[in-house]
């Protein structure tokens, strides 16, 4: 069994990946890619951590139960989001949209 | 010697590595698949009151899928122009892994089994979800418009069916308790197969999983009479023998499942061994499937669609509250 | 030692993670984001945590990617990849990255922490339902009230009438 | 059993594609004939016999999103729902008022949504 550790290593990276694209990325589509990476990098630590105890504690899965549903849902009202931005005919560089009032 | 090299040359030497190559692996889905699409052809015309396929050997063509086996391998690929090479070649090999990967979940008899995982159902299930993904991506590569329109047929098709699904093996775990496939058919050895409190379940299950294969009163992906096989039309033969790999995995993997869940899989009695049970039930499937396609006409996708998320979801809805009830009104079944 | 299993999912878990950001086509893109997920829940398998392993390939493979993928097919050719703007931001992110980074490389190079092991035998699965309901079946309420403003709020912003 | 380093799944899916990606490229390279120069006609997309107009990705289907849409909710519930099943023996009859208010309240939408998917016009 991998030592706990280089699990981290990864949730760690991914973050940085993730957080890499939210800055650098102007495309909805890239930016809500690092959100859900983000999200992935996080479950990963929850389910490394309650690998710690002996037994290991279920209520980390039960966590990363939720925060699986909260992604899928912040993913399907987003791509709605996109939808209905190219639709309007605006192309979906977030710097430039600021006005989705009205 | 590094770890990881002992590693692999442990996994080559092992006796893990025949079972993958030679019984429930590779070589036996081939010569199946092969047999399988002689006996699909030969069944549906005799029920059309045809002869099919006669040629290929004194035994009524029974060798007819090797043939085209080995006419399809030589033939030119050809891929279209503008294309997209790397999904047109890579959703059919991932297509045929996935699809051997669901067979390795299955418990063939006692101890024949790839991959005892505790989650064998959701894992299933959750590889099944994979193949819309794949069927999409096919189709966009392939810059056509017969294909593009295939591939969206099955993503909407695959997903409003995958529901129902869930949710009619949902009464099998929750009557079981269990998740693991070898669990379940433990169950139905000390309490009886699950076809008998679960019907409507099976029912839906069997229904709902041939609209996961594509099958014929569900195959508007491939309809050939409107969009000309759909998402496959523009695959050169090989390819299309490998596109064709995957679909008969799929029918015999959900074969396999259904007689796990609700047949009792490899349980019988000990006349003959387990494993020869297993295939009997699953032959019984398979041609139940296969007549399926002979008797019934392709129904309409908006129909479809909305069939599977009026008729079929309400009917899995009432199969859960009878495994409700069967479980915690019934003490002790 | 290094597992090898382990090292191939982390490889390829990372490198498809910066494929999904920076390939050129965003169908790759999506792709490989998919890849992502699936090395994911590799890991999560590696961790016995087996259940949500098979439940993240059913939701972000099977839905969320499903999903991404229909929305760049849709919007994709009106698209048009708007040009990488690295000048304002690239000193705070390259600054972010090398410190999550090191974070990471002195982990692993820190005492470790006990990898357990000896879970086999299902440990995983012990009280997962008795858990969501007993505990968190609070929370479950309020989940199944984000699904279902989930569902109104997007389908209602991709209608197309919209007059109201 | 194989050795304790690989679990068993995993050495089953690094062969497998090893396997079919090899044949592939057995395929392509050895058996499959190659013709030199193909002609404009062989590579172009099949429409039937005519001769192919247009872009190929066009042909989009739009009027059947609230059905996917849809679907990524439902299989939330359905995680949920599984892990409910796997312990209904233990919880008999005390978790059935939490999840019969989650399943009511995650089902009222998909009456809204079966409506919006009703009106086709609308996408």
């Amino acid at each position: 069994m991998e030592p706990l550790t280089s699990f981290f290593a990864v949730s760690v990276v991914l973050l940085g990946i993730g957080i890499y694209g939210l800055t650098t990325k102007r495309n909805a589509l890239r930016i809500l890619f690092s959100i859900e990476l983000i999200y992935n990098a996080a479950n990963l630590n929850i389910i490394a951590f309650a690998r710690l105890r002996d037994p290991p504690i279920v209520t980390g899965q039960v966590l990363v139960l939720f925060t699986i549903a909260l992604a899928a849902m912040e993913a399907s009202v987003g791509l709605a989001i996109i939808m209905l931005v190219s639709r309007l005919n605006v192309d979906i560089d977030l710097r430039k949209l600021n006005r989705l009032k009205g | 010697m590094p770890d990881p090299i002992t590693q692999i040359i442990q996994l080559v030497t092992s006796t893990y590595f025949l079972e993958i190559v030679v019984f429930p692996g590779l070589i036996s889905i081939a010569i199946l698949g092969a047999f399988f699409t002689w006996f699909e052809r030969k069944l549906t015309a005799r029920v059309q009151l045809r002869i099919g396929p006669s040629y290929s050997s004194p035994a009524g063509g029974i060798l007819q899928g090797f043939a085209d086996i080995i006419k399809l391998l030589f033939k030119e690929l050809i891929i279209p122009e503008g294309a997209d090479r790397f999904f047109f070649i890579m959703s059919p090999v991932t297509a045929l892994i996935i699809g051997a990967a669901l067979l390795g979940l299955i418990p063939f008899a006692p101890g024949v089994q790839i991959a005892n995982v505790e989650v064998g159902l959701p894992a299933f299930l959750a590889i099944v979800t994979l193949s819309p993904t794949l069927v999409l991506l096919a189709g966009w590569s392939a810059n056509s418009k017969f294909p593009f329109i295939g591939g969206l047929r099955a993503l909407f098709q695959q997903t409003a069916y995958e529901i129902p699904l869930w949710l009619s093996a949902l009464g099998v775990v929750m009557i079981t308790g269990t998740l693991n496939l070898t669990g379940i058919v433990q169950f139905q050895q000390n309490n009886g197969w699950l076809i008998l409190p679960q019907a409507l379940g099976a029912l839906l299950f069997i229904v709902t999983s041939t609209a996961e294969m594509e099958r014929l009163p569900f195959d508007l992906p491939e309809a050939e009479s409107e969009i000309m096989m759909g998402w496959q039309a523009e695959y050169p033969g090989p390819l299309f023998m490998l596109v064709q790999g995957p679909a008969f995995i799929k029918l015999y993997a959900f074969a396999a499942l259904f007689s796990t869940l609700y047949l009792g899989g490899y349980l019988g009695p000990a006349i003959i061994p387990p494993i020869v049970w297993f295939f009997l039930k699953t032959i019984v499937i398979i041609v139940a499937v296969m007549l399926f396609r002979s008797t019934f006409p392709r129904v309409r996708l908006d129909q479809l669609l909305r069939q599977g998320w009026t008729t079929l979801l309400t009917l899995s809805i009432v199969n859960i509250v009878i495994a409700y009830f069967i479980v915690v009104g019934v003490p002790a079944i | 030692m290094t597992d090898l299993t382990f090292l191939a999912l982390a490889t390829v878990t990372v490198a498809s993670a910066i494929l999904a950001l920076e390939a050129r086509d965003l169908v790759y893109g999506a792709a490989a984001l998919g890849i992502t997920f699936l090395g994911m829940a590799g890991l999560f398998f590696l961790l016995d945590a087996s259940y949500v392993g098979a439940f993240q390939i059913a939701v972000y493979i099977g839905a969320v990617v499903v999903l991404i993928l229909f929305t760049v097919m849709l919007v994709g050719p009106q698209l048009g990849e708007p040009p990488l703007e690295l000048r304002r931001l690239s000193l705070l992110t390259a600054l972010l990255v090398a410190l999550l980074l090191g974070t990471a490389g002195s982990l692993t190079s820190a005492a470790a922490f006990p990898g357990p092991d000896n879970c086999g035998g299902g440990c995983d699965l012990t009280r997962l339902g008795t858990t969501l309901i007993n505990q968190y079946g609070v929370p479950l309420e309020f989940l199944s009230l984000v699904l279902a403003a989930a569902v109104i709020g997007a389908l209602t912003l991709a209608k197309a009438d919209r007059k109201g | 059993m194989v050795s304790q380093g690989i679990p068993e799944e995993t050495g089953y899916i690094i062969f497998l594609f090893a396997a079919t990606l090899a044949l592939v490229i057995t395929l392509r390279l050895v058996i499959s004939p190659r013709d030199p120069r193909p002609t404009p006609e062989k590579k172009a997309p099949f429409e039937s016999g005519q001769i192919a107009s247009g872009p190929g990705r066009t042909r989009f289907i739009i009027q059947y999103y609230p059905y996917i849409l849809m679907f990524v909710v439902y299989d939330v519930i359905a995680m949920f729902l599984f892990a409910w099943a796997l312990d209904l023996r233990a919880l008999g009859a005390s978790g059935t008022v939490p999840v019969l208010t989650f399943m009511v309240v995650a089902l009222v939408p998909l009456a809204y949504a079966l409506h919006l998917a009703g009106q086709r016009e609308n996408w």
